[in-house]
Protein backbone atom coordinates (compact mmCIF):
# COMPACT_ATOMS: atom_id res chain seq x y z
CA UNK A 1 0.00 0.00 0.00
CA UNK A 2 1.64 3.19 -0.92
CA UNK A 3 1.31 6.13 1.29
CA UNK A 4 0.46 9.43 -0.51
CA UNK A 5 0.58 12.83 0.81
CA UNK A 6 -0.60 15.99 -2.10
CA UNK A 7 0.08 19.55 -0.80
CA UNK A 8 -0.96 22.86 -2.78
CA UNK A 9 0.61 25.53 -1.22
CA UNK A 10 1.54 29.57 -1.72
CA UNK A 11 4.50 29.15 0.66
CA UNK A 12 8.29 28.06 -0.22
CA UNK A 13 8.98 23.91 0.12
CA UNK A 14 11.11 23.47 2.76
CA UNK A 15 13.58 21.26 0.39
CA UNK A 16 16.20 20.41 3.31
CA UNK A 17 13.23 19.23 5.73
CA UNK A 18 11.53 16.93 2.74
CA UNK A 19 14.85 14.89 1.95
CA UNK A 20 14.80 14.25 5.46
CA UNK A 21 11.16 13.11 6.02
CA UNK A 22 11.49 11.09 2.33
CA UNK A 23 14.29 8.84 4.15
CA UNK A 24 12.77 5.42 4.48
CA UNK A 25 14.01 2.85 6.78
CA UNK A 26 12.55 -0.75 6.53
CA UNK A 27 12.22 -2.02 2.89
CA UNK A 28 12.56 1.26 1.23
CA UNK A 29 16.39 0.62 -0.83
CA UNK A 30 16.01 3.77 -3.17
CA UNK A 31 14.50 7.52 -2.39
CA UNK A 32 14.27 9.57 -5.65
CA UNK A 33 13.29 13.53 -5.82
CA UNK A 34 12.38 15.82 -8.12
CA UNK A 35 12.72 20.06 -7.83
CA UNK A 36 11.33 22.11 -10.33
CA UNK A 37 12.55 25.55 -10.45
CA UNK A 38 12.04 29.02 -11.60
CA UNK A 39 14.70 29.74 -14.27
CA UNK A 40 15.66 33.48 -14.51
CA UNK A 41 15.42 33.23 -18.73
CA UNK A 42 18.95 35.68 -18.96
CA UNK A 43 17.47 38.39 -16.27
CA UNK A 44 14.56 38.51 -18.52
CA UNK A 45 11.84 37.74 -15.67
CA UNK A 46 11.26 38.89 -12.60
CA UNK A 47 8.77 35.94 -10.95
CA UNK A 48 6.20 33.15 -12.68
CA UNK A 49 2.92 34.08 -11.02
CA UNK A 50 0.86 30.52 -10.67
CA UNK A 51 -2.66 30.67 -10.82
CA UNK A 52 -4.61 26.90 -9.78
CA UNK A 53 -7.80 25.57 -9.36
CA UNK A 54 -8.37 25.09 -5.71
CA UNK A 55 -10.02 21.97 -4.93
CA UNK A 56 -9.56 20.12 -8.33
CA UNK A 57 -5.71 20.73 -8.07
CA UNK A 58 -5.45 18.87 -5.38
CA UNK A 59 -7.37 15.62 -6.75
CA UNK A 60 -6.24 15.67 -9.68
CA UNK A 61 -2.62 15.32 -8.47
CA UNK A 62 -4.19 12.69 -6.41
CA UNK A 63 -5.06 11.12 -9.34
CA UNK A 64 -1.82 11.11 -10.67
CA UNK A 65 -0.23 9.69 -7.68
CA UNK A 66 -2.32 7.16 -7.57
CA UNK A 67 -1.87 5.84 -11.41
CA UNK A 68 1.33 6.16 -10.36
CA UNK A 69 1.28 3.57 -7.16
CA UNK A 70 -0.83 1.12 -9.42
CA UNK A 71 1.93 1.18 -11.85
CA UNK A 72 5.07 0.51 -9.53
CA UNK A 73 5.62 -0.94 -6.42
CA UNK A 74 6.41 1.58 -4.38
CA UNK A 75 6.35 3.15 -0.97
CA UNK A 76 5.56 6.68 -0.10
CA UNK A 77 5.05 8.99 -2.84
CA UNK A 78 4.45 12.76 -1.52
CA UNK A 79 3.78 15.51 -3.71
CA UNK A 80 3.83 19.17 -3.63
CA UNK A 81 2.67 21.96 -6.04
CA UNK A 82 3.02 26.03 -4.69
CA UNK A 83 0.79 28.53 -6.53
CA UNK A 84 1.22 32.45 -6.38
CA UNK A 85 4.37 34.66 -7.03
CA UNK A 86 7.10 32.94 -7.19
CA UNK A 87 10.76 34.22 -7.51
CA UNK A 88 13.80 33.55 -10.12
CA UNK A 89 15.76 30.79 -8.16
CA UNK A 90 12.76 29.87 -6.03
CA UNK A 91 11.12 26.47 -5.58
CA UNK A 92 8.06 25.34 -7.81
CA UNK A 93 7.11 21.59 -7.17
CA UNK A 94 8.56 19.10 -5.55
CA UNK A 95 8.13 14.78 -5.65
CA UNK A 96 9.77 12.63 -3.46
CA UNK A 97 8.75 8.89 -4.49
CA UNK A 98 10.73 5.69 -2.36
CA UNK A 99 10.29 2.18 -3.63
CA UNK A 100 12.18 -1.24 -2.78
CA UNK A 101 14.68 -0.53 -5.97
CA UNK A 102 15.70 2.40 -7.71
CA UNK A 103 13.89 1.65 -10.86
CA UNK A 104 10.45 2.14 -9.74
CA UNK A 105 11.14 5.25 -7.81
CA UNK A 106 13.04 6.73 -10.74
CA UNK A 107 9.76 5.40 -13.14
CA UNK A 108 7.22 6.61 -10.56
CA UNK A 109 8.54 10.57 -9.77
CA UNK A 110 8.75 11.14 -14.08
CA UNK A 111 5.57 9.67 -14.13
CA UNK A 112 4.34 11.68 -11.64
CA UNK A 113 6.27 15.48 -13.38
CA UNK A 114 5.06 14.31 -16.69
CA UNK A 115 1.83 14.44 -15.75
CA UNK A 116 1.33 17.42 -13.30
CA UNK A 117 2.99 19.50 -16.38
CA UNK A 118 0.05 19.13 -18.21
CA UNK A 119 -3.03 17.09 -16.41
CA UNK A 120 -3.11 19.17 -13.30
CA UNK A 121 -4.89 22.45 -13.47
CA UNK A 122 -2.25 24.97 -13.04
CA UNK A 123 -1.30 27.64 -15.30
CA UNK A 124 1.77 29.92 -15.43
CA UNK A 125 2.49 33.55 -16.18
CA UNK A 126 5.15 35.82 -16.34
CA UNK A 127 6.07 38.43 -14.70
CA UNK A 128 8.77 40.73 -16.56
CA UNK A 129 11.95 42.61 -14.91
CA UNK A 130 10.65 45.98 -16.85
CA UNK A 131 7.64 45.84 -14.90
CA UNK A 132 5.57 44.64 -17.60
CA UNK A 133 3.49 41.71 -16.95
CA UNK A 134 3.89 39.00 -19.46
CA UNK A 135 2.10 36.62 -21.33
CA UNK A 136 0.49 33.38 -20.06
CA UNK A 137 3.24 30.40 -20.62
CA UNK A 138 1.94 28.29 -22.98
CA UNK A 139 1.09 24.39 -22.89
CA UNK A 140 4.56 22.31 -24.94
CA UNK A 141 3.92 20.24 -27.27
CA UNK A 142 6.84 18.11 -25.53
CA UNK A 143 5.11 18.33 -22.42
CA UNK A 144 1.53 16.51 -24.06
CA UNK A 145 4.29 13.97 -25.69
CA UNK A 146 5.65 13.42 -22.23
CA UNK A 147 2.72 12.84 -20.94
CA UNK A 148 1.58 10.34 -23.55
CA UNK A 149 4.89 8.15 -23.70
CA UNK A 150 3.58 6.40 -20.52
CA UNK A 151 -0.02 5.53 -22.41
CA UNK A 152 -0.10 2.00 -21.93
CA UNK A 153 -0.23 0.14 -24.95
CA UNK B 1 -25.30 26.78 -12.88
CA UNK B 2 -21.86 27.87 -11.79
CA UNK B 3 -18.91 28.57 -14.57
CA UNK B 4 -15.57 29.25 -13.28
CA UNK B 5 -12.73 30.52 -15.70
CA UNK B 6 -9.07 30.28 -15.21
CA UNK B 7 -6.04 32.28 -16.84
CA UNK B 8 -6.46 33.83 -20.41
CA UNK B 9 -9.91 32.61 -20.47
CA UNK B 10 -11.03 34.06 -17.53
CA UNK B 11 -8.68 37.30 -18.36
CA UNK B 12 -10.59 37.58 -21.63
CA UNK B 13 -14.00 36.91 -20.49
CA UNK B 14 -13.47 39.48 -17.68
CA UNK B 15 -15.28 37.37 -14.81
CA UNK B 16 -13.75 34.61 -12.65
CA UNK B 17 -16.86 33.35 -11.93
CA UNK B 18 -20.85 33.72 -12.97
CA UNK B 19 -24.51 31.98 -12.67
CA UNK B 20 -25.71 30.99 -15.96
CA UNK B 21 -29.26 29.55 -16.40
CA UNK B 22 -28.54 27.15 -19.94
CA UNK B 23 -31.46 27.36 -22.17
CA UNK B 24 -32.70 24.52 -23.26
CA UNK B 25 -30.80 22.38 -25.80
CA UNK B 26 -27.67 22.92 -24.34
CA UNK B 27 -26.65 19.13 -23.54
CA UNK B 28 -22.75 18.65 -24.01
CA UNK B 29 -19.70 20.46 -23.43
CA UNK B 30 -19.26 21.39 -27.09
CA UNK B 31 -23.14 23.15 -26.86
CA UNK B 32 -21.97 24.80 -24.21
CA UNK B 33 -19.05 26.50 -25.23
CA UNK B 34 -20.93 27.55 -28.82
CA UNK B 35 -23.42 29.02 -26.49
CA UNK B 36 -21.15 31.13 -24.46
CA UNK B 37 -19.37 32.08 -27.41
CA UNK B 38 -22.40 33.88 -28.49
CA UNK B 39 -22.62 35.73 -25.41
CA UNK B 40 -20.36 38.64 -26.28
CA UNK B 41 -17.10 39.57 -27.94
CA UNK B 42 -15.31 38.79 -24.96
CA UNK B 43 -16.38 35.33 -24.93
CA UNK B 44 -15.70 35.13 -27.85
CA UNK B 45 -12.37 36.12 -27.53
CA UNK B 46 -11.45 33.93 -25.17
CA UNK B 47 -13.03 30.97 -26.61
CA UNK B 48 -12.41 31.40 -30.53
CA UNK B 49 -10.35 28.46 -30.94
CA UNK B 50 -12.64 25.59 -28.85
CA UNK B 51 -10.06 22.49 -29.47
CA UNK B 52 -7.96 24.59 -27.44
CA UNK B 53 -9.77 24.64 -24.45
CA UNK B 54 -10.29 22.19 -21.72
CA UNK B 55 -13.27 21.63 -19.33
CA UNK B 56 -13.56 20.17 -15.98
CA UNK B 57 -17.40 19.26 -14.85
CA UNK B 58 -17.29 19.34 -10.58
CA UNK B 59 -13.47 19.11 -10.84
CA UNK B 60 -13.47 16.35 -13.11
CA UNK B 61 -11.63 16.56 -16.53
CA UNK B 62 -14.15 15.59 -19.83
CA UNK B 63 -14.04 15.81 -23.02
CA UNK B 64 -15.86 18.11 -25.26
CA UNK B 65 -18.52 15.62 -26.10
CA UNK B 66 -19.70 15.30 -22.37
CA UNK B 67 -23.14 15.50 -21.51
CA UNK B 68 -23.16 18.56 -18.84
CA UNK B 69 -26.21 16.55 -16.93
CA UNK B 70 -26.15 17.47 -13.22
CA UNK B 71 -23.90 19.30 -12.09
CA UNK B 72 -22.94 21.99 -9.42
CA UNK B 73 -19.86 23.58 -11.46
CA UNK B 74 -17.92 23.74 -14.75
CA UNK B 75 -14.45 24.99 -15.47
CA UNK B 76 -13.60 26.32 -18.16
CA UNK B 77 -9.91 26.87 -19.01
CA UNK B 78 -6.80 26.83 -21.36
CA UNK B 79 -4.50 24.03 -21.34
CA UNK B 80 -2.14 23.74 -18.10
CA UNK B 81 1.39 24.68 -17.36
CA UNK B 82 2.13 23.23 -14.44
CA UNK B 83 4.95 21.48 -12.82
CA UNK C 1 30.48 22.51 -18.98
CA UNK C 2 28.91 20.35 -16.19
CA UNK C 3 30.07 21.33 -12.23
CA UNK C 4 30.99 17.90 -11.22
CA UNK C 5 31.92 16.63 -7.95
CA UNK C 6 32.70 13.21 -6.27
CA UNK C 7 32.71 12.47 -2.72
CA UNK C 8 33.85 8.78 -1.15
CA UNK C 9 33.57 8.95 2.00
CA UNK C 10 32.66 6.43 5.61
CA UNK C 11 30.56 8.76 6.98
CA UNK C 12 27.25 9.86 6.57
CA UNK C 13 25.48 11.96 4.10
CA UNK C 14 23.81 15.28 5.19
CA UNK C 15 20.86 14.83 2.96
CA UNK C 16 19.39 17.54 4.23
CA UNK C 17 22.63 20.08 3.26
CA UNK C 18 22.51 18.65 0.26
CA UNK C 19 18.92 18.81 -0.99
CA UNK C 20 20.07 22.74 0.04
CA UNK C 21 23.37 22.79 -2.02
CA UNK C 22 21.69 20.89 -5.30
CA UNK C 23 19.25 24.18 -5.52
CA UNK C 24 20.44 25.67 -8.12
CA UNK C 25 19.65 29.22 -9.43
CA UNK C 26 20.05 30.84 -12.93
CA UNK C 27 19.43 28.11 -15.60
CA UNK C 28 18.49 25.27 -13.51
CA UNK C 29 15.40 24.25 -14.00
CA UNK C 30 15.14 20.69 -12.02
CA UNK C 31 17.05 19.29 -10.13
CA UNK C 32 16.65 14.85 -9.67
CA UNK C 33 18.45 13.12 -6.36
CA UNK C 34 18.52 9.65 -5.18
CA UNK C 35 19.89 8.47 -2.27
CA UNK C 36 20.03 4.32 -1.97
CA UNK C 37 19.47 3.03 1.56
CA UNK C 38 20.40 0.18 3.23
CA UNK C 39 17.55 -1.96 3.90
CA UNK C 40 16.58 -3.79 7.04
CA UNK C 41 15.84 -7.02 5.26
CA UNK C 42 13.07 -8.14 7.17
CA UNK C 43 15.31 -7.37 10.39
CA UNK C 44 18.17 -9.87 9.30
CA UNK C 45 20.52 -7.51 8.30
CA UNK C 46 22.59 -6.00 11.55
CA UNK C 47 24.83 -3.96 8.74
CA UNK C 48 26.33 -3.40 5.72
CA UNK C 49 29.80 -3.18 5.00
CA UNK C 50 31.28 -1.54 2.23
CA UNK C 51 34.24 -2.08 0.87
CA UNK C 52 36.07 -0.13 -1.37
CA UNK C 53 39.27 0.19 -3.61
CA UNK C 54 40.42 3.82 -2.49
CA UNK C 55 41.72 5.86 -5.61
CA UNK C 56 40.38 3.63 -8.12
CA UNK C 57 36.98 4.11 -6.68
CA UNK C 58 36.60 8.18 -7.20
CA UNK C 59 38.29 7.80 -10.76
CA UNK C 60 35.79 5.20 -11.68
CA UNK C 61 32.82 7.49 -10.29
CA UNK C 62 34.33 10.80 -12.00
CA UNK C 63 34.43 8.85 -15.41
CA UNK C 64 30.79 7.43 -15.07
CA UNK C 65 29.80 11.57 -14.36
CA UNK C 66 32.27 12.69 -17.28
CA UNK C 67 30.44 10.42 -19.70
CA UNK C 68 26.74 11.33 -18.13
CA UNK C 69 27.67 14.63 -19.16
CA UNK C 70 29.04 14.47 -22.30
CA UNK C 71 25.53 12.62 -22.64
CA UNK C 72 22.69 15.03 -21.68
CA UNK C 73 23.28 18.79 -21.16
CA UNK C 74 23.45 18.94 -17.29
CA UNK C 75 24.62 21.61 -15.63
CA UNK C 76 25.90 20.27 -11.94
CA UNK C 77 26.56 16.58 -10.75
CA UNK C 78 27.40 15.67 -6.95
CA UNK C 79 28.16 11.90 -6.47
CA UNK C 80 28.55 10.73 -2.49
CA UNK C 81 29.42 6.98 -1.97
CA UNK C 82 30.26 5.90 1.10
CA UNK C 83 32.35 2.79 2.70
CA UNK C 84 32.44 1.02 5.74
CA UNK C 85 29.52 0.07 8.34
CA UNK C 86 26.29 1.28 7.27
CA UNK C 87 23.49 0.12 9.76
CA UNK C 88 19.45 -0.29 8.22
CA UNK C 89 18.10 3.24 7.12
CA UNK C 90 21.46 4.85 6.43
CA UNK C 91 22.02 6.40 3.49
CA UNK C 92 24.52 4.33 1.01
CA UNK C 93 25.01 6.69 -2.20
CA UNK C 94 23.68 9.70 -3.09
CA UNK C 95 23.24 11.85 -6.24
CA UNK C 96 21.97 15.12 -7.25
CA UNK C 97 22.01 15.97 -10.72
CA UNK C 98 20.44 19.49 -12.10
CA UNK C 99 19.83 20.45 -15.48
CA UNK C 100 17.76 22.92 -17.46
CA UNK C 101 14.85 20.62 -17.98
CA UNK C 102 13.67 17.67 -16.48
CA UNK C 103 14.00 14.67 -18.96
CA UNK C 104 18.01 15.03 -19.10
CA UNK C 105 18.61 15.43 -15.31
CA UNK C 106 16.41 12.34 -14.48
CA UNK C 107 18.10 10.46 -17.54
CA UNK C 108 21.57 11.25 -16.20
CA UNK C 109 21.21 10.34 -12.47
CA UNK C 110 19.33 6.92 -13.86
CA UNK C 111 22.49 6.54 -15.62
CA UNK C 112 25.03 7.22 -13.28
CA UNK C 113 23.18 5.03 -10.72
CA UNK C 114 23.35 2.08 -13.01
CA UNK C 115 26.86 2.83 -13.47
CA UNK C 116 27.50 3.00 -9.55
CA UNK C 117 25.98 -0.05 -9.16
CA UNK C 118 28.43 -2.64 -11.76
CA UNK C 119 31.29 -0.27 -12.38
CA UNK C 120 31.99 1.50 -9.21
CA UNK C 121 35.25 -0.57 -7.21
CA UNK C 122 32.66 -1.27 -4.14
CA UNK C 123 31.56 -4.38 -2.57
CA UNK C 124 28.91 -5.46 -0.16
CA UNK C 125 29.30 -8.00 2.70
CA UNK C 126 26.37 -8.45 5.31
CA UNK C 127 26.57 -8.44 8.95
CA UNK C 128 23.93 -10.47 10.31
CA UNK C 129 21.95 -9.93 13.49
CA UNK C 130 21.90 -12.96 14.83
CA UNK C 131 26.39 -11.58 14.81
CA UNK C 132 27.74 -14.23 12.68
CA UNK C 133 29.12 -12.50 9.42
CA UNK C 134 26.79 -13.59 5.88
CA UNK C 135 27.89 -13.51 2.68
CA UNK C 136 29.05 -11.13 0.18
CA UNK C 137 26.19 -9.40 -2.13
CA UNK C 138 26.74 -11.24 -5.53
CA UNK C 139 26.43 -8.95 -8.39
CA UNK C 140 23.26 -8.86 -9.90
CA UNK C 141 22.75 -9.69 -13.53
CA UNK C 142 19.74 -7.37 -13.47
CA UNK C 143 22.63 -4.52 -12.53
CA UNK C 144 24.36 -5.76 -15.69
CA UNK C 145 21.35 -5.26 -17.34
CA UNK C 146 20.93 -1.88 -16.24
CA UNK C 147 23.66 -0.77 -17.09
CA UNK C 148 24.13 -2.11 -20.75
CA UNK C 149 20.70 -0.36 -21.54
CA UNK C 150 22.74 2.61 -21.83
CA UNK C 151 24.89 1.46 -24.66
CA UNK C 152 24.53 3.77 -27.67
CA UNK C 153 23.77 1.49 -30.42
CA UNK D 1 54.64 -5.74 -9.24
CA UNK D 2 52.07 -4.70 -6.62
CA UNK D 3 49.20 -7.24 -6.70
CA UNK D 4 46.02 -5.57 -4.58
CA UNK D 5 42.91 -7.94 -3.74
CA UNK D 6 39.40 -6.56 -2.67
CA UNK D 7 36.70 -8.66 -1.42
CA UNK D 8 35.98 -12.33 -1.05
CA UNK D 9 39.53 -12.58 -3.55
CA UNK D 10 41.44 -10.99 -1.12
CA UNK D 11 39.89 -12.97 1.51
CA UNK D 12 40.29 -16.32 0.05
CA UNK D 13 43.29 -15.65 -1.39
CA UNK D 14 44.68 -14.46 2.61
CA UNK D 15 46.24 -10.90 2.21
CA UNK D 16 44.98 -7.43 0.74
CA UNK D 17 47.96 -6.99 -0.95
CA UNK D 18 51.80 -8.25 -1.78
CA UNK D 19 54.57 -7.72 -4.22
CA UNK D 20 55.31 -10.37 -6.56
CA UNK D 21 58.15 -11.14 -9.63
CA UNK D 22 56.61 -11.72 -12.35
CA UNK D 23 58.21 -14.82 -14.17
CA UNK D 24 58.98 -14.79 -18.32
CA UNK D 25 56.47 -15.10 -20.07
CA UNK D 26 53.33 -13.65 -18.46
CA UNK D 27 52.06 -11.12 -21.13
CA UNK D 28 48.24 -10.80 -20.42
CA UNK D 29 46.38 -10.68 -17.29
CA UNK D 30 45.40 -13.80 -18.40
CA UNK D 31 48.25 -15.18 -18.06
CA UNK D 32 49.28 -13.60 -14.95
CA UNK D 33 45.73 -15.30 -13.11
CA UNK D 34 46.50 -18.40 -14.10
CA UNK D 35 50.23 -18.56 -13.18
CA UNK D 36 48.86 -16.99 -9.79
CA UNK D 37 46.39 -20.36 -9.69
CA UNK D 38 49.02 -21.93 -9.11
CA UNK D 39 50.40 -20.96 -6.36
CA UNK D 40 48.37 -22.72 -3.88
CA UNK D 41 44.93 -24.01 -2.71
CA UNK D 42 44.18 -20.15 -1.41
CA UNK D 43 44.89 -18.82 -5.01
CA UNK D 44 43.24 -21.62 -6.37
CA UNK D 45 39.95 -21.26 -4.37
CA UNK D 46 39.96 -17.40 -5.44
CA UNK D 47 40.46 -17.64 -9.15
CA UNK D 48 38.60 -20.96 -10.10
CA UNK D 49 36.24 -19.26 -11.92
CA UNK D 50 38.66 -16.57 -13.96
CA UNK D 51 35.41 -15.59 -15.47
CA UNK D 52 33.95 -14.07 -12.70
CA UNK D 53 37.22 -12.04 -11.84
CA UNK D 54 37.23 -8.27 -12.70
CA UNK D 55 41.13 -6.48 -12.99
CA UNK D 56 42.71 -3.02 -12.89
CA UNK D 57 45.48 -2.07 -14.16
CA UNK D 58 47.02 1.08 -12.48
CA UNK D 59 42.55 1.96 -11.44
CA UNK D 60 41.13 1.38 -15.03
CA UNK D 61 39.46 -1.82 -15.40
CA UNK D 62 41.13 -3.74 -18.19
CA UNK D 63 39.80 -7.16 -20.43
CA UNK D 64 41.65 -10.20 -19.67
CA UNK D 65 42.75 -10.24 -22.65
CA UNK D 66 44.88 -6.51 -21.45
CA UNK D 67 48.48 -7.01 -21.96
CA UNK D 68 50.15 -5.89 -18.51
CA UNK D 69 52.95 -3.88 -19.60
CA UNK D 70 54.75 -1.37 -17.26
CA UNK D 71 52.28 -0.97 -14.78
CA UNK D 72 52.79 -0.13 -10.65
CA UNK D 73 49.60 -1.55 -9.25
CA UNK D 74 47.40 -4.45 -10.50
CA UNK D 75 44.11 -5.11 -8.37
CA UNK D 76 41.83 -8.39 -8.94
CA UNK D 77 38.55 -8.33 -7.59
CA UNK D 78 34.99 -9.71 -7.95
CA UNK D 79 31.98 -7.66 -9.70
CA UNK D 80 31.64 -5.07 -8.08
CA UNK D 81 28.33 -4.42 -6.19
CA UNK D 82 28.13 -0.45 -5.34
CA UNK D 83 25.27 1.53 -4.92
Amino acid sequence: MTDISVLVQPGPIDLAAEAQRAAPGGDAGAVVTFAGYCRDEDGRLQALEIEHYPGMAERAIERIATEAAGRWPILNLRCIHRYGMIAPGEEIVFVACSSKHRHAAFEAAGFVMDFMKSKAPFWKREHLSDGSVGGWVEAKDTDDAAAGRWHRL
Amino acid sequence: MKIVYFAWVRERIGTAEEEVALPAGIVTVDDLLHWLKGRGDNYAAALQAPEMIRVAIDQEHVPHSQPIGHCSEIAIFPPMTGG
